[in-house]
């Protein structure tokens, strides 16, 4: 049907953007799919979508248009529009349509209204998600989704009283600390004890993937010492350290 | 039947509704007003019989009795329609739940069982959808009657709600079920869509025959599809759901597995070979060879299991699958004669079976006994309870002058109309089995000597139980003596 | 009045924009305005429903925006176009918001305490984008509506425990990459054919002999592939189950009936409308392989609901399978395949719905939906029992449920089109829903456990106190929604003569393909 | 696992590839997309029909009015779902010291920003307005507006912010944005014209159809900078505390 010499000569030649919004597709889509790492997927949508709009914005392209904003010369009130000084916005409607010899000179502004919407979607899927992993690291202490699955597991097994054909009984007191199953749940068990330490690093690093901005500039000022101690407010030094790697 | 008289007329209607009104009733009274609730069940009976009954003249004069309910789809309406052989099946259905209605009162008190609201009230429903099925008058109707009939005797037959329960309820549930979805529905619906293309009424009496157009493979396979999909009908190999409801209570053995369920499985295989298929298409395609081999092997087979029987209910459920058996027979055997016979075979063995149903309760009742070995001398202490088990085993059994012997007559007859004299064996081989399976129980009952006097209390169950089966084996009199009537509605006679 | 089929869309989204504005002043007025605004839309809906009956060409058109036809090209404005199907769907859409409204009053309280004004507000613009996207005539705005369903979902389910919010992490990954399929598909088909109106698309498909551009096959292939996902058809399946059994009731009631449903009815929509038939039935090689699929597709979830020991989590399986039977249905590709599916559309969503209150109302009285929790609850909450298990039987497809005449179709279909896998398919999985529901009733009926050890002394004692089989019926604000589902359910199912009628009026058009051999 | 999705994607890519050779080469002006009806009536015809010269913003705000406004909508339905899924959360004081801020304002920086956040909201008025004749327009604005205020909840810290910006009015504020939007359309709905049908706003304000639909835009537009505005502080005050509106971070 295809043989690569074709195929190739006209994606990388005449068809640069559609090959780059179909690279840009894979790696975010590669992402979503594969990644691990849950804050990692959610980059990797935005990548997915950022690829799509790439995609509809150079349907738009058309050679030799300028951006779909009358020129001067259109402007239902720019020259053209004979508005007389006496005469009211009630009366006036100076525009003109354009004559078909200028309709070339402008791109076509439907998609990239299209995409508009499609940012703003894409903002707001973004930020649901953000905050359901922040939801699930409060619950769960993790944003891996390895070890959020083994908890998950645990958790449904724990709730269905063990009776679950997929699960035999046994499991359950062993999750509850017996000696089966200790070696897995060597680390997570001391992750969720000691629940106040972690957070707090996974927090910062997750709000610098963020919001870089703020994450850096409050680093920067973070490090200054401020000498008179305010009743609610309380230093951590545990901070520093961590702050400066950044 | 060449264009009868069509009556519109509400009494099918009101036959199908009376078990509900009764139902609700039931359940109102509720297990507090036990007498109430059973005053209930008897009022819905009688008047369900009544109404039957009233209809009777209309069909001796020829007519037919209609009614349109709704339309289910646009080609196909849920229509009731009483003939002949629909009004002989619901005779019996209606006016043999008022016996076992007597009967469960005393069985169900004499035991004290539980949950005896709910017994009542699927028993009603369950009666409702016999009704149903003797009063349709096309497929789907038939089916949906079908379908309620099996989940509303559920609850009936896993009544004990324990391990035995279980086990009966799912072979039932599983057979019933997963023949009338997985091998009637195809059937139906391609009958809805091929069967006399385009107009898609699958109404008895507009498409008889019309099977005929399909191919002759087709024909075979729709004929597999209907029979064994009627799944009631307990046909070998489909038949094993039966001996495993007999964990229910005996009124249900009685009434659903000797009267109703059976009964309506038999009855639709008819209304299919003789309504859907008609006389000379099933003469002609040649596929009934086959039916009757099976009906006959089922026959046979069957008799011979009941022999090996020691559990009494045990074996008279494989006796009902050998009656059964003749009346997919007499149905396969394509002559007027021979499916007339058949369906007068239904009532004749309603009313020699569920004598014998009644007389088994009636022992437990007394005494608790199960089995055929345990009865020895019982005849002494309850004669009239083994006197009526005596009749209706000769009623089965066939001897004149009981109701048995003018159905298998019938069924001879019509074996040999088409001179299919290796009909006429069979039949005379299993009469033969019967007398084998059943005589030996009341011969044992009466003149066997008890092996110990221990049991000296012993004596007839309480009324409510022995008069009805005295009634029934009274009945199997009268179904000989006034065979003429019966013989009219299955228009054997003028 | 002329306009209510917009106002189908408007009613909730201005209940909910109140529920959001009133709720900060008293969290009482969320429900009474939710139940209003509901109303509202079902009685526009069924309003818009008889217009599309009544009109000559059987559809409502408005374009929004006042861009009418006879001034301007068609796809200048957003057009919402009410043909019967949409009219049905839309109609079954808001009819489901209204009961799981007027159901929703104790669970809410119970189980998202505080957040009432939220949580309106997220249930009303769920029914207001589903609504949308049944009515809508403009392909992106089908993707945007499609967004607006989606993300309310995800806040819906997240709204509830933590392992509800694990739960939709999935559910928007996967979404997420369905709707961006789904409009890289709508971009694919905008750049061949210059417009985004549905029926424009069609016209200018079939003007320009479309039939064998790669571009358009390999739209239509991701046109397909973002709805398949989207309404979790098998090997997409992931998310669905953790995601419905594990969110607040409520929003499982919504959820699991409405949202696979609605994209079933997006895939018919691209079929017949975007596409058209000749398009996809006819030019595309592929689709021929596609029962098939749907075989591997049921059986697996058939296979995987018997595996489940929770009630919610089996009927979460349970959804995947039905949406193997619909998606079946259309692509056996003949008219009586159709109508079932479309009926099946109608009747799943009512069946569904029924399931899915009981499952609601056992959680709120019993506290689990654990098989093991469930014995002698037909003493405990009969009527409670008996919706349920309408509902049950008509998934089995017990006459005369609505279950049973889909069914009835879906066979007709494969047997007409002599799809046999299809049709021995439907069988299996037939089997399968009787072993589920009957085992059901076993557990609750039975005093026998799994391992059939008698647990009671004989003569029906279920092994139970006093206290457990006392006769305790669910808060009437539950129970009557369920009852109005089974009645439906029984409704539907005795009088789908009338709704099959309009689905035939709707197909007419179409000429598929009808086995019937007439001499 | 990993294998099977490369595969997926990799044949998703070649799909893709596939039929990219079937597209209209780069800027053709004879592709489909450019030539079709409906795009030369987008261009030739926008100053007649709404004497808009910027043709982004008619599409947006008027011929495509009805996406828009679901647009809207859906901002608006994700400050919602983000609000309510992270609030109520454990209440535990150890947890809510984790997000105190235990730095002052810094002096520059708070100076600095006390100088360019009116310049930054000037500006986004600016956009939100001047949306019609230049690139810019309802979502432009209230973003940068929306910025404004998060600038200054980095710089001091979220309580200074939500003092001035306080969540629950937040949400008043984009559902007030909502209501302008659609109410504008529904006005039009009940001056007799379809909803979002602005030029019959005519009947009630002097002005030519036109020109009507040439200020219900900018309404709409403002509607729209509302909704968006507040959502996107609700956002970063949501998901930077998650969900406390502590002081924040």
């Amino acid at each position: 049907m295809f043989e690569d010499g074709s195929i190739f000569n006209q994606l990388l030649v005449e068809r640069l953007n559609y090959f780059i919004y179909v690279v840009l597709l894979l790696i975010g889509l590669w992402a979503m799919i594969a990644k691990n790492n849950l804050i990692k997927k959610l980059i990797g949508m935005s990548i997915f979508q950022t690829a799509i709009i790439l995609f509809y914005v150079s349907i738009g392209v058309k050679e030799g248009a300028t951006i779909p904003i009358y020129l001067p010369e259109h402007d239902p009130h720019g020259s053209h529009a004979q508005l007389d000084s006496n005469q009211t916005e009630l009366l006036s409607h100076g525009a003109k349509v354009l004559e078909a010899s200028a309709v070339p000179n402008y791109t076509n502004p439907l998609p990239h209204v299209l995409m508009l919407t499609a940012i703003v979607v894409g903002v707001a899927t973004l930020g649901l998600a953000l905050s359901v992993c922040l939801r699930i690291y409060r619950g769960y202490g993790t944003v891996e989704e390895d070890e959020l699955l083994e908890k998950l597991e645990r958790e449904d097994s724990r709730k269905s009283g063990g009776s679950n054909k997929r699960r035999p009984r046994r499991r359950t007191p062993a999750n509850k600390g017996g000696p089966a199953g200790q070696s897995k749940r060597g680390q997570t068990t001391e992750k969720t004890k000691s629940d106040k330490p972690t957070p707090r690093r996974r927090q910062a690093s997750k709000s610098r993937t963020k919001t870089n901005g703020p994450a850096k500039e409050q680093a920067k000022s973070s490090n200054r010492e401020n000498d008179k101690p305010k009743p609610v407010k309380r230093r951590r030094p545990a901070r520093k350290p961590k702050e400066d790697k950044s | 039947m060449n264009d009868p008289v069509i009556v519109e007329d509400i009494r099918p209607l009101i036959a199908l509704l009376a078990p509900w009104a009764g139902m609700i009733g039931i359940i109102w009274a509720g297990e507090k007003r036990a007498n109430l609730r059973e005053m209930f069940t008897f009022i819905a009976a009688s008047v369900q019989a009544a109404v039957v009954l009233s209809l009777v003249p209309i069909i001796l004069s020829g007519a037919v009795v209609e009614f349109h309910i709704w339309q289910i789809f646009s080609h196909v309406p849920m229509l009731l329609r009483v003939d002949g052989p629909g009004l002989l099946f619901a005779c019996v259905a209606s006016v043999l739940w008022i016996a076992t209605t007597l009967y469960a009162v005393g069985y169900m008190r004499g035991l004290h069982e539980h949950a005896q609201t709910r017994f009542y009230s699927f028993f009603a429903l369950s009666l409702s959808a016999t009704m149903g099925v003797a009063f349709s008058a096309n497929l789907l109707t038939i089916y949906f009657f079908y379908e309620m009939l099996s989940v509303s005797t559920f609850p009936l037959v896993t009544h004990m709600q324990d391990k035995q329960a279980r086990t009966g309820g799912r072979t039932y549930l599983g057979y019933l079920l997963f023949t009338s979805l997985c091998l009637l529905l195809p059937a139906l619906s391609w009958c809805y869509v091929w069967l006399d293309g385009g107009n898609m009424t699958m109404d008895f009496m507009a498409d008889v025959g019309k099977v005929g157009h399909f191919g002759e493979t087709t024909q075979i396979v729709l004929l597999f599809l209907f029979t064994f999909g009627f799944a009631k009908a307990g046909l070998m190999p489909a038949h094993s759901w039966l001996p495993g409801a007999m964990v229910a209570p005996t009124p249900v053995s009685a009434l659903l597995h000797a009267v109703a369920v059976v009964k309506v499985g038999v009855f639709c295989v008819y209304r299919v070979y003789a309504d859907v298929f008609g006389p000379e298409v099933l003469a002609k395609m040649g596929g009934e060879e086959w039916a009757m081999v099976i009906a006959s092997a089922t026959i046979i087979i069957s008799s011979l299991i009941a022999l090996s029987q020691d559990n009494l209910k045990r074996r008279l459920a494989f006796s009902t699958i050998g009656q059964l058996g003749y009346i997919v027979l007499g149905a396969a055997i394509a002559t007027d004669r021979g499916q007339g016979g058949a369906v007068l075979h239904i009532a004749m063995h309603a009313c020699g079976k569920i004598t014998l149903f009644f007389c088994a309760g009636a022992i437990f009742v007394a005494s608790g006994k199960k089995y055929v070995s345990e009865l020895r001398g019982i005849g002494r202490k309850m004669p009239l309870t083994m006197g009526a088990f005596m009749i209706g085993s000769l009623s089965v059994i066939g001897l004149p002058p009981l109701g048995g012997f003018i159905s298998k007559w019938y069924l001879a007859l019509g074996a040999l109309d088409r001179d299919a004299m290796w009909v006429v064996v069979v039949l005379l081989i299993s009469s033969l089995l019967n007398v084998f399976y059943l005589l030996p129980v009341a011969v044992t009952a009466f003149f066997r000597t008890p092996e110990t006097e221990k049991d000296s209390s012993l004596k007839e169950a309480p009324w409510p139980c022995v008069v009805p089966l005295l009634l029934t084996a009274f009945g199997c009199f009268l179904l000989f003596f006034w065979s003429d009537t019966l013989l009219q509605m299955v228009g054997l006679q003028p | 009045m002329s306009d209510s089929i917009v106002w189908i869309v408007l009613f909730p989204l201005f209940g909910a924009v109140a529920c959001a504005l009133g709720g900060a002043m008293s969290k009482k007025i969320c429900y009474p305005v939710s139940v209003l605004s509901m109303l509202a839309t079902v009685w526009v809906s069924v309003d818009t429903l008889f217009q599309a009956i009544e009109s000559p060409v059987h559809e409502v058109s408005y374009i929004l925006g006042g861009w009418s036809l006879d001034l301007f090209p068609r796809g200048v404005g957003i057009e919402f176009r009410a043909d019967l199907l949409g009219a049905l769907i839309a109609l079954v859409v808001t009819g489901v918001g209204l009961i799981v409204a007027l159901y929703s009053k104790v669970p809410v309280q119970r189980e998202t305490p505080g957040k009432e004004p939220m949580y309106y507000g997220l249930f009303l613009l769920q029914i207001s984008g589903l609504a949308g996207i049944a009515l809508t005539g403009d392909a992106f705005n089908l993707y945007v509506l499609i967004e607006v369903a989606a993300l309310t979902g995800y806040g819906l389910i997240a709204l509830g425990t933590n392992r509800a919010a694990a739960a939709t992490f999935n559910y928007i990954i996967l979404g997420t990459i369905g709707a961006s399929f789904y409009l890289l598909g709508v971009g694919y088909l905008y750049l061949k054919t210059g417009t985004l109106n549905m029926v424009g698309i069609r016209e200018v498909i079939e003007a320009h002999g479309l039939f064998d551009s790669p571009a358009m096959q390999v739209a239509f292939v991701l046109v397909l592939l973002g709805i398949l996902i989207k309404m979790a058809f098998f090997p997409f399946h992931a998310w669905l189950p953790n995601a419905y059994c594990h969110a607040p009731t409520t929003t499982s009631c919504l959820l699991a009936p409405l949202v696979t449903k609605v994209m079933i009815y997006v895939m018919i929509r691209m079929v017949l409308t975007v596409f058209g038939v000749e398009f996809s039935f006819e030019s595309t090689w592929w689709t021929e392989f596609l029962p098939w699929l749907v075989v591997v597709a049921i059986v697996c979830a058939a296979v995987m609901a018997l595996a489940q020991r929770e009630i919610k989590r089996m009927l979460a399986y349970l959804i995947v399978a039905e949406v193997g039977y619909m998606v079946g249905g259309v692509w056996i590709y003949n008219y009586y395949g159709l109508i079932g599916s479309v009926f099946h559309i109608i009747s799943d969503a009512c069946m569904t719905l029924c399931l899915f209150l009981g499952a609601g109302i056992i959680l709120e009285k019993c506290k689990t939906t654990h098989f093991n929790g469930l014995r002698g609850l037909f003493a405990k909450m009969p009527l409670t029992m008996i919706g349920f298990f309408i509902g049950g039987f008509s998934i089995i497809g017990l006459p005369p449920t609505c279950g049973f005449f889909s069914k009835w179709y879906l066979i007709t279909g494969g047997m007409v089109s002599e799809r046999w896998e299809y049709m021995i398919t439907l069988m299996f999985s037939t089997m399968v829903m009787v072993v589920l529901f009957f085992r059901l009733i076993e557990r609750i009926h039975l005093a026998v456990d799994e391992s059939g050890n008698n647990l009671g002394k004989g003569h029906g004692d279920l092994g139970l106190t006093k206290q457990q089989t006392r006769f305790d019926e669910a808060p009437l604000s539950m129970l009557i929604p369920l009852l109005l589902a089974a009645s439906v359910v029984l409704l539907v199912g005795v009088y789908n003569q009338e709704v099959v009628n309009q689905i035939e009026v709707f197909l007419q058009p179409f000429n598929l393909p009808t086995g019937v051999k007439y001499e | 696992m990993k294998k099977a999705a490369f595969i997926l994607v990799l044949c998703i890519g070649l799909l893709l590839a596939w039929a990219a050779k079937d597209f209209p080469s780069w800027g053709d002006p004879q592709s489909p997309a450019s030539s079709s009806p409906v795009a030369s009536h987008f261009i030739a015809n926008t100053g007649v029909d709404t004497e808009v010269p910027n043709m982004v913003t008619a599409v947006l705000a008027d011929y495509r009015g009805f996406d828009t406004m679901f647009e809207t909508v859906v901002v608006f339905i994700a400050g919602l779902a983000v609000f309510s899924i992270l609030r109520g959360g454990p209440k535990n004081r150890t947890r809510d010291r984790e997000f105190v801020v235990d730095f002052e304002p810094d002096l520059i920086v708070t100076n600095t920003v006390r100088l360019i956040v009116p310049v930054i909201q000037i500006f986004a008025l600016y956009v939100l307005a001047h949306g019609h004749v230049s690139p810019g327009g309802g979502f432009q604005g209230g973003v940068a507006m929306g910025a404004s205020f998060i600038l200054i909840a980095l710089s001091w810290d979220l309580k200074t912010a939500l003092a001035r910006f306080p969540i629950e009015r937040c949400f008043t504020v984009a559902a007030l944005g909502i209501v302008i939007y659609a109410g504008i359309g529904l006005l039009s709905l009940f001056l007799g014209g379809e909803f979002l049908d602005y030029a019959h706003l005519a009947k009630i304000f002097p002005v030519s159809p036109e020109m009507a639909r040439y200020h219900a835009m900018l309404g709409v537009e403002i509607g729209v900078g509302f909704t968006v505005t507040a959502i996107m502080f609700a956002l970063y005050a949501s998901l930077s505390t998650d969900g406390r509106m502590r002081d924040g971070l």
